[in-house]
């Protein structure tokens, strides 16, 4: 009996559709194991079908992306009723991904920057998109784009993750393993990565900790065999979760983050601050503010993909 | 299935039904989730206060414990000892202080009622996460180290060593006896320092149960309560301790000096010989001197040796070096002692400027009979003075340098005023700010001074000149000061002036202190772990301290505190086993990516990384459960137990439920 | 350097030896001294002890004026230098008054933020222009010229933040980067008796006495100080104290500045060292003269 | 109904909570506006901690440790300053004003300070008004609903 | 006249959807193409340390 399986996409890139295409001949096993029916970024597929399907019809739903507007709450919605396993895919549909950070300004903002202000756009009606518009005597309808980016489990109930951006393929791979021979964990667990932080299996080595003072990356060449953190290089990786292979620690960029936090972490970000606030060196308050002078741009070096699932979720509107 | 539990609110008498509506507040508890039942109770921390609670979990209606009361720091154990008795984990009580942090603090009952109601709140959501913590237990080695071999330390070693106890004594100097060593006569009862302080330094360097190492410095301390691990460096003293027997030909002969030649009386102030290899004083122990490299004809010019031609017993080695011990100690007892004040700094007394201008430590070396004035009271130039002036508080009580009491200046003034009515026809004028005369004994010494006819003028003195202005005063030492009793600014011309130099804690205590996981006050001064009950041991278990290296204390009060100390070292060598603290933090290994964010976190060394497993590990026996390597842990991976994040968050939410 | 200048009152009338002195050598010591606009009493002489809170809201003024300028401001008067620095002080460590204060100022449409430098001239010559440049920018040496310095009861009273209370050094370096050579004698902080003078005339007399003698006794051919009250009371008082006491003290009383003036090869009279009440001894002309034709 | 700020204190055992212990006894009187939880060092006082709390409907977070030098546990009190003002620096991205949260070191011996740092906190945090974190939280996104009127969730900020 | 809609319009990148109104002949009388979606890179990249933009842009398109 073959599994039937939905992929679908909320505000994401894609990154996390062509992951699974990135399976490259392990896709013929998916293939074997499952039936797909739905994929936007793949096959043709209407949502009035999916409107037809009957409820629990899927076996495992896969949603990638965060959940930005009507449309995507809708369908992500109709997809929960539809599938008997809801999983979210990639650090968008489990933190709000990148696109969560536009939690840091009101909708209203970021419509008056894309459509008004920004440089290469001409549009001096200045118009906005509606939710219904007239178009040469023709109604036509735009979903609301919503206020605050909200992560998947936000607006419903997920039964299981998979990390990462992009999930790493192997691991999407081994996740449907696990789907496909029946072994899943309990509910809500992170399926497809690691237990541990990512310095479980970051190749670098790892002494104690004493920072003077944060570098970016243009200041200073990293060594290739130290800790990137010890070096002064803001990383993510004590505070996020393993499985990704350590991709961007191998190709010499400190981790930021997208694996998100470990289990019963309430605050990636502000876990890691408290981190790396622990191992500076000042004691005077002076020389502490004089430090941290060179961390620019905390809210978003702390949750580069966190903030729309971080406790406080948005900058106070 | 889910917690029981039982939530009491006591109403002190009124001091917290007076404040807070009872009623309101055990309704309120009464729907908070998890609760079983509700009692609130005159005095709960009373019998049959104590009786109900444990009626309660005997009958298995309840399985937690909240009481809302006074401070956790108040009656916690009390509580926690219903629990136990009547088979419920003492971890899993839960206290909410209704009493000092709202009652007494706050006028309006309302607010107060609804405070209460959160504080009560947290302490059930609080308890709802609790786990039961087993105590934990570690066996305690009977020897004992002793930093420190002033009165203090004698006196500490001494009581375990006749208790049958090994003690291993370490001295900085190259003898014990400390700063009573160099006193004449002690107050108030002016028996001689010698004469009470000899025999029992004698007995130290004979005991067989102690181990002395004079001349010797703390190096390295590890381990924890019951089981440290001590390194001690011995300094070459370039003389064999084993063939000296101290005859003296060495220093007889030695043609180096360690005070400067042409120096007046005052500068030649010293106890024992003057020259390069030395005695710091004739009852010195061990009884074998020490080589001063400084002076040293042979270490300065590269030859001499006479004192190693003249020793028929060979001890003198030149070739001698630096010497590290290792020791096991179960306990340590500080006892590092003080240093006087330097008072060159207070620029108005002209200290180290005008000779006669001497402190109070070279008054008592003048005094001691074996000094080198042979206890004669003499100026600079060796004649007798005529008038003294003793000022007070020289360093103490003075928001520029010390702002504390020194406590001994007092009464060695008194006793000082008494020498020299004893030994000269001097006139003696005491300036005081406030006479503090606070022992057995002492207001009755200050008495009997009164009679000797000394002088005593309230005011703190603004400046020593040797400015004549009216006749009489050439020649002299003029204390400017004004006689706050009278109301009028007086210059008093004398010959000598003694400042009475306050206590401080000594060169090197904070190294010492850190060695031992001890914290040090802003006055510089070791912390006890309680000011009142528990003014001798330290936050730190194992490690106790006594003496003037907790505050400057007179020898009545340091004695005292030794023998407090040792009889606590003693009760926890009986017991030979000891339990340590169980809210300790936890690595999980699962969970440790070994990315040592936690690694020099610990203050006391407790977490350490296992190279095989490449995860942190931390030794619980260490832990003092500060809590602060959990702050830090990025992924969860290390726990507090009792103070685990559950348990804080379920708090915060307690807390902020009422309005 | 620049500088907000504040003068004060004794400058202006009976110390304007001291200021023609600071306006003959500030050019030459690259001083800016731009004067307080508008600037009121200190807030010293009676009504400190009379109408505490008053004579701090007028003293403040002085500094929420000048606090426009964003740079210290510089007194060479050691009166105002330590009420406008006492007024810092309780306006940073006292609430409630600088809550009073700040109302008085608002009325007047100003406001204190309390962050504004108060320094003594003194300071600013020897620690921001340094001996290094005044002994380079010396025409001539002053070699063999005994001067007691004294620093009267109040620059460095409580706490100067530039110099010892109990043995301020400040003056004395200066004088030997001047080549001259400084006495040492015990009452170069002690009070000269000038604020008595009018109240307790006997006691200031002895008080004045007294710091002549000590500066006499240790061979000083004359005193230099740095504050008005000290130099007027000194000088002018010096032929009574002599008449009193039958003493014969004649020992000219200086301004730091004039000394300087001096060494920078400058006229006497532009100094208005002709103007003292205590003449120029013999000895002294001979050095100053010396000096230049040196 | 006035405004009554809600402050959440985290006071380290040995110092600040001892210290607000001596209020007590001394009957100092200050605003019932604080809510202390006693935890053993302000070391263990995790910056998820404070927003934590923020977030529950705290207007303002005190955090209290021993004077530097004088940490029970030698330097807890030090990790606790960093920590801070690491946190104080990212709140105004969050739109709260850093004056919202404010760390103080209080000894056992200064009970009467206590009380004074409460009163000041808490008028200065009476000034800057309610934060009301969830409730702004909520009513910018009333409108971010779903067509077909599907019911609106309660934000949670609940760890996952 | 008749309402034609095609949403999601799938086998691409990003989301789209086209209405298209026939007339009474069953001509095409207009069609609209759509783009339901907005993410607002263009607003969260300002103020964002140089270094960091590569990283955040690339997560535009991922395909």
């Amino acid at each position: 009996m073959k599994l039937k399986i939905g992929i679908y996409w909320g505000a994401a890139c894609g990154g996390c559709d062509v992951a699974i295409l990135d399976t490259h001949e392990k896709l013929l096993e998916i293939a074997e194991m499952a039936d797909i029916y739905l994929w936007p970024v793949a096959m043709d597929f209407k949502y009035s079908d999916l409107r037809a399907m009957k409820d629990g019809f899927l076996d495992v739903a896969l949603y990638s992306g965060g959940v930005r507007n009507s449309e995507n709450e809708e369908i992500a919605k109709l997809l929960r009723k539809k599938a008997k396993v809801m999983i979210a895919l990639g650090a968008c549909a489990q933190l709000g991904g990148v696109p969560g950070l536009a939690n840091m300004y009101t909708r209203e903002e970021v419509l008056r920057r894309v459509y008004l202000e920004s440089e290469s756009t001409v549009n001096t009606e200045g118009v906005l998109p509606l939710e219904s518009s007239k178009a040469e005597g023709h109604e036509l309808e735009l979903p609301h784009l919503y206020n605050t980016v909200k992560t998947l489990d936000q607006v419903v109930d997920v039964d299981y993750t998979i990390p990462g951006c992009p999930p790493a393929s192997l691991q999407i791979y081994s996740a449907l393993g696990l789907i496909a021979d029946d072994m899943l964990p309990k509910k809500g667990s992170v399926i497809g990565a690691g237990d541990r932080a990512l310095c479980d299996e970051c190749p670098r080595k790892k002494g104690e900790k004493t920072i003077t003072r944060i570098y970016r990356t243009h200041e200073k060449l990293p060594d290739a065999e130290t800790c990137f953190l010890e070096q002064g290089f803001i990383c993510l990786g004590p505070a996020t979760r393993s499985g990704c292979g350590s991709r961007c620690i191998k190709s010499g960029t400190p981790c930021r983050g997208c694996y998100g936090p470990l289990d019963d972490v309430a605050d990636q970000g502000i876990k890691m601050l408290s981190a790396l606030a622990s191992v500076m060196e000042p004691k005077e308050e002076k020389d502490i503010n004089a430090m941290l002078d060179t961390v620019v741009d905390p809210l978003r070096t702390f949750h580069r993909f966190s903030l729309a699932s971080s406790i406080l979720r948005r900058r106070k509107a | 299935m889910a917690e029981r539990i039982g939530v009491y609110v006591c109403h002190c008498g009124t001091n917290i039904a007076g404040k807070v509506n009872i009623d309101e507040v055990v309704k309120y508890a009464k729907e908070l989730e998890n609760v079983t039942l509700v009692r609130d109770y005159k005095f709960m921390c009373s019998d049959p206060g104590q009786a109900m609670i444990e009626k309660d979990i005997k009958a298995g209606v309840i399985d937690r414990v909240v009481v809302a009361s006074c401070s956790p720091l108040m009656h916690e154990n009390t509580f926690r000892k219903v629990c136990e008795r009547s088979g419920v984990n003492a971890y899993l009580f839960a206290m909410a202080n209704i009493r000092e942090q709202c009652s007494w603090v706050h006028l309006d009952e309302a607010a107060s009622t609804e405070k209460a109601k959160g504080l009560i709140a947290a302490a059930v959501a609080r308890s709802t996460w609790l786990e039961p913590l087993e105590k934990r237990v570690v066996p305690i080695n009977p020897r004992t180290l002793v930093i420190g071999g002033g009165i203090a330390g004698i006196q500490a070693a001494l009581d375990l060593a006749e208790a049958g106890k090994e003690v291993v004594l370490v001295e900085r100097d190259p003898s014990i006896g400390g700063h009573m060593a160099k006193f004449d006569k002690t107050f108030p009862t002016l028996d001689c320092a010698a004469c009470i302080l000899t025999p029992r330094m004698v007995q130290v360097g004979q005991h067989k149960n102690i181990t002395l190492l004079s001349y010797s410095e703390l190096a390295e301390v590890s381990g924890y309560v019951g089981n440290f691990k001590v390194k001690v460096r011995e300094k070459a003293r370039y003389v064999d301790r084993d063939l000296c027997n101290g005859c003296g030909m060495c220093w007889e002969k030695c043609p180096g000096t360690r005070v400067p030649r042409k120096g007046n009386v005052h500068e030649k102030l010293s106890l024992g010989p003057t020259t390069s290899i030395y005695m710091p004083f004739m009852q010195a122990v061990p009884a074998v001197p020490v080589i001063d490299r400084d002076t040293c004809t042979y270490f300065q010019k590269g030859k001499c040796r006479t004192c190693e031609k003249v020793c028929e017993r060979h001890a003198i080695k030149f070739d001698m070096e630096d010497r590290i011990h290792e020791f096991e100690v179960g306990n340590i007892i500080i006892a590092a002692g003080l240093q006087t004040f330097d008072p060159s700094v207070m620029k108005r007394y002209r200290y180290g400027i005008l000779p006669n201008v001497v402190t109070a430590l070279e008054f008592e070396m003048m005094n001691c009979a074996a000094g080198s004035t042979n206890g004669k009271i003499v100026l600079a130039d060796g004649s007798e003075p005529k008038a003294i002036g003793i000022l007070h508080c020289i360093g103490s009580r003075d928001k520029d340098y010390h702002e504390y009491c020194s406590r001994v200046c007092c009464m060695y003034a008194l006793k000082f005023a008494h020498l020299i009515k004893e030994k000269t026809k001097a006139e003696v004028y005491n300036f005081y700010i406030d006479l503090r005369c606070f022992g057995k004994g002492y207001e009755e010494f200050y008495d009997r001074l009164l009679g000797e006819d000394v002088r005593f003028i309230r005011g703190k003195v603004g400046e020593i000149t040797d400015m004549p202005i009216h006749e009489g005063e050439e020649g002299k030492l003029i204390v400017r000061v004004e006689d706050t009793l009278l109301g009028v600014v007086r210059r008093i011309p004398v010959d000598m002036v003694v400042l009475c130099t306050g206590l401080e804690a000594p060169k090197g205590l904070a190294a010492v202190a850190k060695m031992c996981s001890v914290s040090i006050g802003k006055d510089g001064f070791l912390i006890e772990k309680h000011p009142k009950l528990g003014p001798v041991s330290t936050a730190t278990d194992g490690v106790f301290i006594v003496g003037a290296c907790q505050s400057p204390k007179d020898i009545p009060d340091t004695v005292a505190q030794a023998s407090a100390a040792s009889s606590a070292v003693l009760s926890m060598i009986m017991r030979e086993k000891i339990e340590i603290e169980s809210a300790t933090a936890e690595i999980d290994e699962e969970k440790c990516s070994g990315c040592r964010i936690c690694n020099n976190l610990c203050p006391y060394l407790a977490i350490r990384f296992d190279e095989e497993k490449k995860v942190s590990v931390i030794n619980e026996a260490l832990c003092k459960g500060c809590g602060t390597c959990v702050a830090a842990c990025p992924s969860n991976a290390i726990r507090a137990k009792h103070f685990s994040n559950k348990q804080i968050f379920a708090e915060i939410e307690g807390i902020l439920s009422s309005r | 350097m620049k500088y907000t200048y504040y003068p004060g009152c004794s400058v202006n009338a009976t110390a304007n030896i001291y200021r023609d002195s600071i306006a003959a050598i500030a050019p030459a010591l690259g001083l800016e001294l731009e004067e307080l606009e508008d600037w009121n009493c200190c807030g010293a002489t009676a009504y400190m002890s009379v109408k505490e809170l008053m004579s701090f809201a007028i003293s403040a003024r002085n500094l929420a004026i000048a606090e426009q300028h964003h740079r210290d401001v510089v007194t060479p008067c050691s009166a105002c230098y330590t009420v406008l620095n006492k007024t810092n002080h309780y306006f940073a460590d006292y609430p409630e008054l600088r809550k009073k204060i700040g109302q008085a100022l608002e009325a007047g449409g100003l406001s204190y933020s309390g962050n504004l430098r108060v320094r003594h001239l003194l300071d600013v010559v020897c620690n921001d222009i340094g001996y290094e440049k005044i002994t380079s920018l010396a025409k001539k040496k002053l070699a063999g010229l005994k001067v007691a310095p004294y620093y009267g009861c109040q620059i460095v009273r409580p706490d100067s933040g530039f110099d010892d209370p109990d043995e301020p050094t400040t003056m004395n370096r200066l004088i030997e980067a001047l080549g001259a050579e400084c006495v040492d004698y015990r009452m170069k902080t002690s009070c000269c008796g000038a604020s008595l003078m009018g109240t307790q005339e006997d006691l200031a007399m002895r008080l004045c006495r007294n710091l002549l003698l000590d500066a006499q006794q240790n061979g000083a051919h004359c005193i230099v100080t740095i504050c008005p009250l000290c130099q007027m009371n000194l000088d002018v008082y010096q032929g009574k104290v002599n008449a009193r006491f039958k003493t014969k003290f004649d020992i000219p009383v200086l301004y730091f500045t004039q000394l300087i003036g001096v060494s920078l090869g400058l006229p006497l009279r532009d100094l208005g060292l002709n103007r003292l009440a205590v003449k120029l001894t013999k000895p002294i002309k001979k050095i100053f003269e010396g000096a230049n034709n040196g | 109904m006035a405004f009554e700020p809600r402050i959440v204190g985290f006071l380290c055992n040995w110092c600040t909570y001892t210290g607000a212990d001596l209020a007590g006894t001394a009957r100092v009187k200050y605003s019932p506006n604080i809510r202390s939880i006693r935890v053993m060092c302000s070391g263990r006082v995790d910056p998820v901690f404070v927003i934590k709390a923020l977030f529950e409907g705290a207007d303002g977070v005190l955090i209290g440790g021993c004077h530097p030098g004088d940490c029970h546990y030698q330097e807890g009190n030090y990790k606790a300053l960093r920590r801070y003002l690491l946190l104080k620096r990212i709140l105004p991205e969050y739109g709260i004003e850093p004056g919202r949260v404010r760390l103080e070191w209080v000894s056992a011996s200064e009970g009467e300070r206590f009380g004074h740092v409460v009163d000041e906190f808490t008028e200065e945090i009476r000034k800057l008004g309610p934060l009301s974190i969830k409730e702004s939280l909520f009513e910018s996104m009333k409108t971010d609903v779903a067509h077909h009127g599907e019911e609106h969730q309660a934000p949670t900020g609940e760890a996952r | 006249m008749k309402r034609i809609e095609i949403d999601p319009i799938t086998r691409l990148e990003g989301h789209g959807k086209i209405t298209i109104f026939l007339n009474e002949q069953g001509q095409v009388d207009n069609a609209f193409l759509q783009i339901p979606e907005l993410r607002g890179f263009e607003k969260f990249v300002e103020g964002l340390p140089i270094e960091e933009v590569p990283r955040v842009v690339t997560r535009i398109c991922g395909v």
